[in-house]
């Protein structure tokens, strides 16, 4: 051991080599980087993020505020506190100045989440947390008991209490693994509870394969967040050190006297050689004689109090320990770390100047009420224990153990924290209905001395001649000092949210976990105010911090959200289609044709596509519009209520085109509705909309018109749609379907038919997109591939995907809802005139179309735009103004284009745009500007192809 | 994440859950009579309340059933739950 | 110690000093000329060119809390301009020319950082609705441009623009005139220009009713007792359904939590401002190294200060899909605000009903960004009774006649 | 692809179809059974449970539609899921679908009832052995533990970010899943098992 010069002997464990700052070291098994760093004698782990002033390892645990280190190594992790750093082999890092750095490489590891569910949840597995376990557990409750440290025991790891005879450590493991053998409990190791929500929604993360290194296995998931409810929760959190406010208090060397203790004790590490207590209480007496057992000389240990705990003064001196009561350490000194401190007496006399190279400081303990406080509990000020405590909550929370700050001294005692631990476990069985258990016993603890009261001691005020406090810190790692805060109150600020904001005390990677209510202290100080009236900042989560790739767990690249096919996707990709999002369906965009040389360009294959369309016959995968059976006796009178148009007078065997407004009037949905029965349609919406529709139908059936007897399914992906659409579609249906009568007078425009098609059950719908002949077959979307490979398998019929189908549709003037609306659109501003029925007394968004402001005649109408130059394509969303010379802004838009293309029917480019006016515009010429240029353009109506109709009867 | 107990379903995560806004708020019988002013309202305006709030919600990844809650909305406590057509309960 | 940290760099070292003075707690005054409802930033600044503009100094600021706690303390401190419609462009422009010159004009370091905001688009529709903002801001003289996503990808280096993604980067939408401020400072620049002037600031005084005689405001009646006033401007952000009640006002709001967060102080690697509507993230790196990040609003209504966990579990997912350098950063602390939301998203700023009572609220997301503009034309509507040019579009008979300013269809725009 | 095409045959294809060797890899271990059950019959049926044409149907198909929120019942080869106070999912064989939707319209006798053919509407994945609970905890959010959701419980309800039908049977879980999102099921439930099953 002689590799770690401030290794206890004793100590045993596996030698583990780490690289910190550049150099190589070993610790032990069971280390922290931060003690492994002591047992190394490293005392300036980091440099201070404002002064750059060097800083030691001052804590053991989360509340750490100084030895921030980065991860180099095995992957690059920004900012972690070295106290709660597992030491394993190969472990690189480096000390911070304050600020992190990511990787820029791919973190390779795996992330995911999980929902469990309790009776009880207790939080910390300390001597409280475990009483109140075993007691629940024990009555049969489901029990998660969750710690953030590698193992069992919290307060009673860094102790040399003994429990039953035993070590408090030994008894705290043995605990453990016998609840956990328990069928109905959880414990959760390395999981630190961060969040605690409504209707105890609590969030905690498991970090499961950080501490294993580079050895990590590559399946298991790297952290787990846990989603737990709980009927009941039990936070026995315990508490935090704090320091006190006096000049240098952040040299290196500077250490809480609990977390020298735990280092001793736990990692059986020494701090230093020689060491001054600093005290307000009596724990840190407790430290000093661990310390000393331990091998560190105590030089002295100054207590501000007159009076303190008398049998720890008495051992204190059976160990030959000074103890000067009234004094207070005004001062640690040296350069870059302590070699001395100054004691000052509180009243009277000089001050002396100690050498050390170690000073403990113990400025009472604070409750960890950051849960508490989050699950929307009040906190009250202790004024025994000097901090915050758990008021009153509505939630099914309560506090135990020294969380609750039983003990009535400032300090926690075993005893106490035991007894309340099993107390909160009763009481969380009683509330969640469980029968009381049988007397349980209640650990025995080693007779405690009795405490004396503290004294809270916040600042040690500066001499005279020193006043400057520019190195009485409150808050480490935002490098703030007592001289900020007097200025943050000198100005005026009298909150401290305004202090904290002005100074940034409190912010920090430890969210002023030691700092918190020091800073309160100073502030209340300053401004004459009790720190109880002051109160304290909001607790929020995450208590510690936490990785975003936890949180984001598996819901990234592929599963980030669901990717939506059809059946027939197997068949698109193969053939090398690209694919176009929609909502959450893959959609195929346009088929490149593939071949020799490289492949066919959008441009190319959409008028390939188009062509083919126009000219031959081409086929599209229809299957992502949402589809709903409507069924019911009031069917019809239930879609003449939400469609602006009549559907109760389309007859069985037809099908008719509707749109649906929202009540302010605006365009929400459109599709058609085919009638299958007196009552019973199927009402198809756009590919996007299909779950908002059916939503809307059912809100409007249950909330309104519960008397409509009308039911609605959804049977998006009980059918594929194939899209069948040319003049020669109607010979491709007669050949797929030979029992199917396809001439115009069997099977007209808009109606439908059940027939075998490729030999599968179909129903085929005579509707068209594009203008053209066209058929819609749906199939059982089991057969969905077979039908469009059967369709596909003469080779004649050309797929097409979403761009060809939005081209034709917009060379006919069809709108499509969200590119041509976009939430202000009327059916009249589409041209859709025809669609509003004057005859029904009411639907919804009927009132609507007669406000002042949808009846102005200069709303924005669809046009169509002719760039006057045939070979020039408009931007989608390029404006529309008057003039050929662009004015000083702000220039009036007079709208814009919503879809633009080049037309292979039309022979040249095209556009739709929602023009002020529009409809009375047509034949003017406007300008559409474009980069640096005024593009001139030509209104016209919006159906620029065939707008007799001609065509989709073949 | 509220845990709310949907009438048929019983308690779920409100993920589960679409939110509907203000209750009782019904259709007017004959939207053509209204004033431009009182269409509005019925458009626009719902109350917005700090404190209980009769409200609906829609189990949408459940049952799919519309049903009302009292909520407090400075707490998020749930006092009650019914179902559509049934009168706001009497909450503390 | 690091020999690689030591003696250089400092991270929190460059951030700039406040003034010795701020201001100073005001006791109540038994009435004044014009008495301000909430004491955020749109309060503050509307206090502030009161009396700067109109010279009317006779003024109370009043906040129930600790001055510019609400959402001026909670947001994500974006500032931009390049909204879809004329109206809002023309006020949120006429915003970021005063930001412009708001560190001189108040003499006071807003950490104004023009450094670019970047609204990205990942489906045909998203890239569609984008190339139509642009092009109308720049009708409007709003600055703004197309960026493919080789482009985008040269602005912010840390984009990821593979196709791999699941949604995407199919391009944006860029601002360079646009950035972020420090919202504390703002607020505190604000309160200290105004209470300079001679405005009160008066903390810790909630407003719990509004006296109106005769279809008439009179005054408030607060926790720390009546306050006469002549005027009296509402300023209240998630709470103004609560205030304007007080005066039996109707608003057509209603208030959602808005979520944010910080990470640690990392190295600089973000050197705009990104946002994604369509997977709900807009990201910056802050003066000293946080990333600030905000959510999407909890769906429900609720005046509690805390939303709902698992929008910001949604919200990391969407974070990493666009930066997966963002992995192992750390989320130090999230937070939550109260914000109301209008049925058009756009906000409502002038008359009420209640004469001499006036109203600005409606916001959403979006009220830090406006702040000096919505200050500088909300005074002059409380100071001349009449609406500025700019807040005209924004009454509340927008929503009977049926012009609405409707934000929503703006894809992109709601933050 | 493009080619095999000119060899049309009217063949099924259910939705996860392409996914039964990585199923079957994942349940190699004994921890955990992966599957998909395709082309079951389902029957979306909705009557208010309280008329005549309920108890009717109930007689015709055997089963008397469960009235209790979230529970199942089954007789002969068929199951009735609940899925809402009005609505039920009849559950049965490959091939048993048109002679069902005949019988429950025939049982309702004329009175208002809906019977919708949704066979592939959904399909149906197995989620078997001991580990199930543990696989599908980290997508669903209800308490899987067998007193609360044991054999005979159903429920429609959220797996990670699709809605499932979840069913409890004596031998693990079945998972009605939309046929589109059955890939990304798929994928999920593949992606979750990395860690519960040998070698992961």
């Amino acid at each position: 051991m002689s590799v770690q010069p401030y290794r206890r002997e004793g100590a045993s464990g596996r030698v583990l080599r780490f690289r910190f700052d550049g150099r190589e070291y070993e610790g032990l098994e069971g280390d922290t980087l931060a003690s492994a760093l002591l047992a190394n004698g490293v005392r300036a782990v980091a440099s201070s993020v404002k002064l750059g002033r060097p800083r030691g390892v001052y804590a053991a645990g989360c509340e750490e505020p100084n030895a921030l280190v980065q991860i180099e190594e095995p992957f690059p992790e920004p900012m972690l506190q070295a106290t709660t750093v597992e030491l394993y082999d190969g472990l690189v890092a480096t000390g911070l100045p304050g600020q992190g750095r990511l990787a820029d490489r791919p973190d390779p590891a795996r992330y995911d989440a999980v929902h469990a569910h309790c009776d009880v949840l207790v939080v910390g597995a300390g001597p409280a947390g475990i009483a109140a376990a075993s007691v629940a557990a024990r009555a049969g409750a489901r029990v998660i008991l969750a710690d953030e440290r590698p193992e069992p025991g919290g307060s009673l790891l860094g102790t040399a209490e003994t429990l039953d005879g035993r070590p408090g450590r030994e008894w705290a493991a043995e605990e453990v693994v016998a609840l956990a053998a328990l069928p109905e409990v959880r414990v959760l190791r390395r999981t630190t509870v961060l969040g605690h929500y409504d209707d105890n929604y609590v969030i905690a993360v498991e970090r499961r394969t950080n501490h294993l290194g580079a050895q990590a296995p590559a399946g298991m998931a790297r952290e787990r967040v846990w989603r737990i409810r709980a009927r009941r929760v039990v936070l026995a959190t315990g508490g935090h050190e704090r320091f006190v406010a006096f000049a240098g208090n952040d040299l290196p060397g500077v250490m809480l006297a609990g977390a020298a203790r735990t280092y001793a004790n736990r990692y059986r590490v020494l701090p230093g050689r020689r060491a001054v207590v600093f005290t307000t209480n009596d724990s840190a007496y407790a430290a000093a004689l661990d310390l000393a057992g331990a091998g560190v000389e105590i030089a002295a240990i100054a207590d501000v109090r007159q009076a303190p705990g008398e049998a720890w003064a008495a051992r204190c001196a059976e160990r030959g320990i000074e103890v000067l009561t009234g004094h207070v350490v005004t001062a640690a000194k040296g350069e870059g770390e302590v070699s001395s401190v100054e004691i000052t007496p509180r009243v009277g006399g000089g001050a002396r100047e100690v050498p050390a190279d170690l000073l403990l400081v113990s400025g009472g303990w604070t409750p960890v009420v950051h849960l508490f406080s989050q699950a929307g509990g009040t906190l009250r000020y202790d004024e025994e224990l000097g901090a915050f405590t758990p008021g009153e909550t509505r939630q099914a929370v309560e506090a135990a153990g020294f969380a609750r700050g039983v003990g009535g001294t400032g300090v926690r005692t075993l005893r106490a924290c035991l007894e309340d631990g099993a107390e909160a476990g009763r009481r969380a069985l009683a509330a969640a209905g469980f029968a009381m258990p049988a007397e349980i016993a209640v650990p025995s603890a080693e007779e405690e001395p009795a405490a004396a009261p503290a004294e809270h001691l916040w600042l040690v005020e500066a001499p005279e001649n020193d006043g400057d406090y520019g190195t009485h810190f409150v808050d480490l790692q935002r490098d703030v000092t007592v001289a900020e805060v007097l200025r943050a109150t000198g100005a005026g600020l009298t909150s401290v949210e305004h202090v904290k904001r002005y100074t940034t005390a409190g912010t920090a990677h430890d969210q002023g976990k030691t700092s918190g209510l020091l800073t309160g202290g100073v502030v209340a100080h300053a401004l004459g105010v009790d720190v109880a009236e002051l109160g304290t900042t909001t607790f929020r989560a995450p208590y510690t911090p936490v990785s975003f790739a936890a949180l984001a767990g598996r819901d990234r690249g592929p599963l980030h959200d669901p990717v939506r096919v059809t059946a027939m996707h197997e068949w698109h990709a193969a053939r090398g289609a690209l694919f176009e999002n929609v909502g959450q369906w893959k959609r195929p965009w346009y088929y490149p044709r593939q071949g020799e040389g490289p492949g066919e360009d959008m441009e190319a294959a959409v008028l390939r596509e188009c062509r083919a369309a126009r000219e031959d016959v081409a086929a599209m995968d229809a299957s992502t519009l949402g589809k709903i059976d409507v069924i019911g006796p009031d069917a019809a009178v239930f879609l003449d209520r939400l469609y602006t148009n009549m559907m109760s007078t389309l007859k069985v065997g037809s099908i008719r085109y509707g749109v649906m407004c929202r009540p302010d009037g605006m365009v929400f949905d459109d599709g058609t509705v085919i009638r299958l029965a007196d009552d019973r349609f199927l009402v198809t919406t756009t590919t996007g909309n299909a779950a908002a529709v059916l939503d809307w139908m059912e809100e409007w059936l249950q909330t309104e018109w519960p008397d409509l007897r009308v039911c609605c399914t959804s049977v998006t992906e009980q059918w594929a749609t194939v899209a069948l659409v040319g003049p020669r579609s109607r010979e491709v249906l007669a050949r797929l379907a030979p029992g199917l009568a396809v001439d115009n007078d069997s099977f007209p425009f808009m109606t439908w038919r059940d027939a075998e098609v490729a030999g599968i059950e179909a129903r085929v719908c005579r509707i068209s997109f594009s203008g053209e002949l066209a058929y819609e077959i749906n199939v059982s979307s089991w057969f969905g591939l077979a039908l469009w490979e059967a369709v596909m398998a003469s080779g004649e019929v050309t797929p097409y995907g979403t761009e060809t189908m939005h081209v034709l549709r917009a060379e006919k003037g069809f709108p499509i809802v969200g590119q041509d609306t976009d939430g202000t659109v009327t059916p009249q501003d589409l041209g859709m005139e025809w669609i509003v029925s004057k005859k029904k007394p009411d639907f919804v968004g009927k009132r609507s179309f007669a406000r002042a402001d949808t009846s102005r005649p200069d709303r924005k109408h669809l046009v169509g735009l002719l760039p006057e130059d045939p070979g020039v394509l408009l931007p989608e969303g390029a404006h529309l103004v008057e003039t050929s010379a662009l004015p000083e802004p702000p220039v009036p838009t007079l709208g814009f284009v919503t879809s633009s293309y080049r037309s292979a029917a039309l022979g040249r480019t095209f556009a739709l745009a929602l023009v002020s006016g529009g409809r009375e515009r047509v034949g003017e010429r406007l300008y559409a500007p474009v980069g640096a240029d005024l593009v001139p353009v030509t209104v016209t109506s919006h159906v620029l192809y065939d707008p007799e109709g001609a065509r989709r009867d073949g | 994440m509220l845990l709310i107990p949907c009438p048929w379903c019983g308690p779920r995560d409100e993920a589960e859950f679409h939110y509907g806004g203000q209750a009782h708020v019904a259709y007017p019988e004959d939207p053509a009579a209204l004033s431009d002013e009182e269409w509005a309202r019925y458009l626009f305006f719902r109350d917005n309340p700090k404190g209980l709030f009769a409200e609906r919600w829609s189990h949408t990844a459940g049952c799919r059933r519309w049903f009302n809650a009292v909520r407090d909305t400075a707490t998020n406590e749930i006092h009650a739950v019914y179902r559509v057509g049934e009168p706001r309960p009497v909450t503390a | 110690m690091s020999p690689g940290t030591r003696g250089h760099r400092t991270p929190g070292a460059d951030l700039p000093d406040h003034p010795d003075r701020l201001w100073r707690s005001a006791e109540p005054k038994r009435a004044y000329d014009v008495v301000i409802v909430g004491g955020g930033g749109h309060g503050l600044a509307t206090a502030y060119y009161l009396a700067k503009n109109h010279g009317i100094t006779d003024v109370a600021v009043l906040e129930r809390g600790w001055l510019a706690g609400g959402n001026m303390a909670r947001n994500t401190t974006i500032i931009r301009s390049n909204y879809l419609w004329d109206e809002s462009a023309g006020i949120y422009e006429h915003a970021l020319k005063l930001w412009e010159e708001l560190e001189e004009d108040l003499g006071y370091p807003l950490l104004f950082s023009q450094r670019g905001v970047l609204n990205l688009a990942h489906s045909l529709q998203d890239v569609r609705d984008s190339v139509r903002r642009v092009n109308a801001n720049r009708l409007n003289g709003v600055d703004a441009e197309w960026l493919t996503p080789e482009q985008v990808k040269e602005v912010c280096p840390i984009v990821d623009i593979s196709p791999d993604v699941r949604y995407p980067v199919l391009g944006g939408t860029y601002q360079p005139r646009a950035g972020i401020a420090k919202h504390d400072y703002v607020a505190w620049g604000f309160a200290k220009a105004a209470a300079d002037l001679g405005v009160d600031m008066i903390e810790h005084c909630e407003v719990t009713g509004l006296d109106v005689r005769d279809g008439r405001v009179t005054g408030v009646r607060t926790t720390r007792g009546p306050i006469a006033a002549r005027k009296v401007a509402l300023a209240a952000a998630g709470h103004s359904s609560v205030v304007a009640g007080y005066a039996g006002v109707s608003l057509p709001l209603q208030s959602h939590p808005l979520q944010a967060l910080v990470s640690e102080l990392l190295e600089p690697v973000h050197p705009t401002v990104v946002m994604s509507n369509a997977v709900h993230v807009y990201v910056s790196q802050a003066h000293k190294g946080e990333l600030v990040m905000g959510a999407g609003i909890d769906a429900a209504n609720s005046y509690r200060q805390r939303g709902a966990f698992h929008i910001i579990e949604r919200q990391m997912a969407a974070a990493l899909e666009l930066f997966p350098v963002f992995a192992r950063a750390h989320v130090l602390r999230t937070w939550g605000g109260v914000v109301d939301v209008t049925p058009d998203a756009s906000p409502v700023v002038g008359l009420t009903p209640v004469e001499d009572l006036y109203v600005n609220c409606g916001w959403g997301t979006g009220g830090f960004k406006a702040t000096p503009g919505v200050g500088w034309c909300y005074a002059h509507t409380v100071a001349t009774g009449e609406p500025h040019p700019l807040n005209a579009p924004f009454s509340l008979d927008r929503f009977t006649t049926g012009k609405l300013v409707d934000e929503h269809g703006a894809a992109a725009v709601a933050h | 692809m493009a080619d095999s095409a000119a060899e049309s045959t009217a063949e099924r294809r259910s939705p996860a179809a392409a996914f039964a060797a990585r199923f079957e890899a994942a349940s190699a271990g004994g921890g955990l059974r992966l599957a998909e059950i395709p082309f079951l019959t389902q029957i979306n049926l909705r009557v208010d449970p309280k008329s005549p044409a309920a108890e009717r149907i109930g007689t015709a198909i055997g089963v008397p539609l469960p009235v209790e929120p979230g529970t199942a019942a089954g007789g002969g080869d068929l199951e009735v899921l609940w899925l809402g106070p009005d609505e039920w999912l009849v559950v049965g064989p490959d091939g048993a679908g048109p002679g069902l939707v005949e019988r429950l319209i025939e049982a309702a006798d004329g009175e208002h009832v809906s019977v919708v053919d949704v066979s592939a509407q959904r399909t149906t994945l197995v989620v078997a052995g001991d580990r199930a609970r543990d696989v599908l905890a980290h997508g669903c959010a209800l308490d899987l533990h067998p007193r609360v959701f044991g054999p005979g419980r159903c429920a429609q309800t959220m797996l990670a970010r699709a809605g499932v039908v979840l069913v409890a049977g004596e031998d693990g879980f079945r998972l009605l899943v939309r046929s589109s999102f059955a890939g990304y099921v798929a994928e999920w439930l593949l992606d979750v098992s990395a860690e519960y099953v040998a070698g992961g």
